[in-house]
């Protein structure tokens, strides 16, 4: 029953980038395999050097960065969305599996869901 | 295996009333899954959803009261309906419980809904036959 | 009837960010059902990917878009979304 | 002190559609002259023979139609977002003057705002 | 006219907290027009931004409660925030007034917010030099 | 300094519809600020078209967005955010 949690918004302007984290974690709290995927905005996310401090609210790359000791299993983004913010090796946060887009990732998992 | 009745569903609602068309979407579904003959094991109202809850909602009197449909639904066909503890403490979504905890001035959560964590989604998610998430359009 | 190998729920119009992400990962084998805001592609035509095509009755006639019923995608009501949802192995709410 | 109402989102799917008309509605009732203006998904208000029944909504086909009579001094559409949505005039409601999105609309009002 | 000071805002929020930005940009605004000697006429609360003015929102303790923010800063600065009436009523906040007046089991108004009709708004456009609107992002 | 005719306030990602309409609304008198969201247009660098562009900075700050500091936007805090909405004759938010 392994579970795909999909992120397509950017980070800090919507909450349900956050609310899937949770639904991560959540499953993994309860040993269910969960991987995230992060695709359009919501590659952003996996940006490094993200200090939130300054509109009031926690950055997330620590959570993220975590994700493997929780035990969440792959933390995927989306290649051609990644190019497309400018995203490289040297400005993502460690740990993330670059893959593309399509029915063939699907296929990987039992479940796939969005936060929101 | 649509032929064999009596499968089994978790609802998600992921979109507030009055702001997505999710709670009514999900309505339409809960209620002729029902018809034919399935059960509803739970609804998990996540995030915005988690709107859905409230007791004090009180739309024009030619509009539909979202929060009231679905109360009836779910206490009619004994379907549990429960809101995300996370979210719903962020969106000022409270019981009598939690009022207390946090010293808030009322409770604003409708029977028969209650409060609690994703556990109940990750179980609902392992015991159902299908889960259903009903996000915002737009 | 043939089954439905991932039945893709969209309820986003086709102005929407994810709407385009959907029909990316929608493959022959699959079904893609149009509801709320989906049901909109029946008007803009861009459907002319994989997969079998579905639409929630009641949202085609809240929309207006009576005249485009049977065009490109098989009219469903909401006993017939509980059938396929189960009929599918497996379904993806966008 | 003339206002541009703008909508582009679809309607029933989101409620800012409704609360932009309460907007224009409300700054008529107030003797201050107010325009709508339909882009995107949003043109999609415009379509005659709404039946929103089946959805448990009222239908806003005669709320627009009303709008002349409220005060609403013009109900405009963005062409290009009416010919994406195959709308014309046999399908577009009565009393809808079509425009290009341009600098050019913003211009000829002192303010613009979307309901969200 | 940047450079005389003294100039007034209507604010309008149409983004509610813990699902859009909205609020904390507002507020960032808010703070430095008054610092740099402006004032607010009002802060005017419409669609999803009424969950603003809830009195029972309770965010996890390492997190900043913006509905208490905001309360903070119309109280020091003699600031009325005004929820949409309509908007409000839809969304479940409502005060003791309309507690009242729609029977309803409590009511969940932050002080020192209140409820009134797009006529304020409307108000505001006019008197303000100028409105600025705040809404959800994604 | 030249004024402003409009200022555009976007709070939008690339990936929202609303935000490429607002590029197409953007005239050579104005100003076009980014804020939340619509800060990403910096990594994106779409932003070839008319007008002065301001960002601001603690949006800038949250995204990790720092290496792109002054490629092709001017940075702003609050307080210049606020003179901007002055100094312009008109301001939208998208």
């Amino acid at each position: 029953m392994s579970t795909l949690i999909m992120i397509d918004q950017a980070p800090y302007g919507a909450w349900t980038g956050r609310e899937a984290l949770d639904m991560a974690f959540s499953l993994a709290a309860f040993d269910q395999p969960a991987s995230l995927f992060f695709t359009g905005a919501g590659v952003n996310w996996l940006r490094q050097n993200q200090e939130a401090g300054g509109i009031g609210q926690k950055s997330v790359e620590k959570n993220l960065s975590a994700a493997p000791i929780f035990g969440i299993e792959a933390i995927l983004a989306d290649r051609a969305a990644c190019e497309t913010y400018g995203l490289d090796e040297n400005s993502l946060i460690e740990g993330v599996t670059l893959v593309d887009a399509d029915a063939a990732l699907l296929n990987d998992y039992d479940h796939t869901a969005f936060a929101g | 295996m649509a032929e064999t009745a009596s499968e089994t569903f978790t609802l998600v609602i992921t979109g507030a009333p009055y702001s997505s068309q999710a709670p009514q979407t999900a309505l339409g579904f809960a209620q002729a899954a029902v018809t034919a003959g399935h059960r509803i094991d739970r609804v998990f109202l996540y995030g915005d959803g988690v709107h859905l809850a409230s007791a004090l909602s009180a739309p024009p009197s030619d509009e539909t009261n979202w929060s009231e449909e679905w109360s009836r639904f779910l206490s009619e066909h004994s379907v549990p309906g429960v809101a995300c503890i996370a979210s719903a403490l962020r969106r000022g979504l409270v019981n009598e419980t939690e009022q207390k905890r946090y010293e808030l001035p009322a409770a604003n959560l409708r029977t028969p809904f209650e409060i609690a964590g994703l556990g109940e989604w990750v179980e609902g998610r392992i015991k159902s036959t299908r889960t259903l998430y009903f996000h915002a359009g737009d | 009837m043939a089954t439905i190998q991932t039945l893709h729920i969209l309820n986003k119009s086709p102005d929407h960010p994810r709407a385009a992400r959907c029909l990316e990962m929608v493959s022959e084998d699959d079904g893609l059902l149009l509801t709320g805001g989906g049901v909109l592609f029946l008007a803009t035509g861009h459907l002319s990917g994989p997969g079998k095509v579905f639409a929630l009755s009641p949202d085609i006639d809240a929309r207006g878009l009576g005249e485009f019923k049977g065009s490109n995608a098989e009219l469903v009501d909401f006993a017939r979304m509980v059938e396929l949802s189960l009929e599918a192995n497996r379904v993806i709410s966008w």
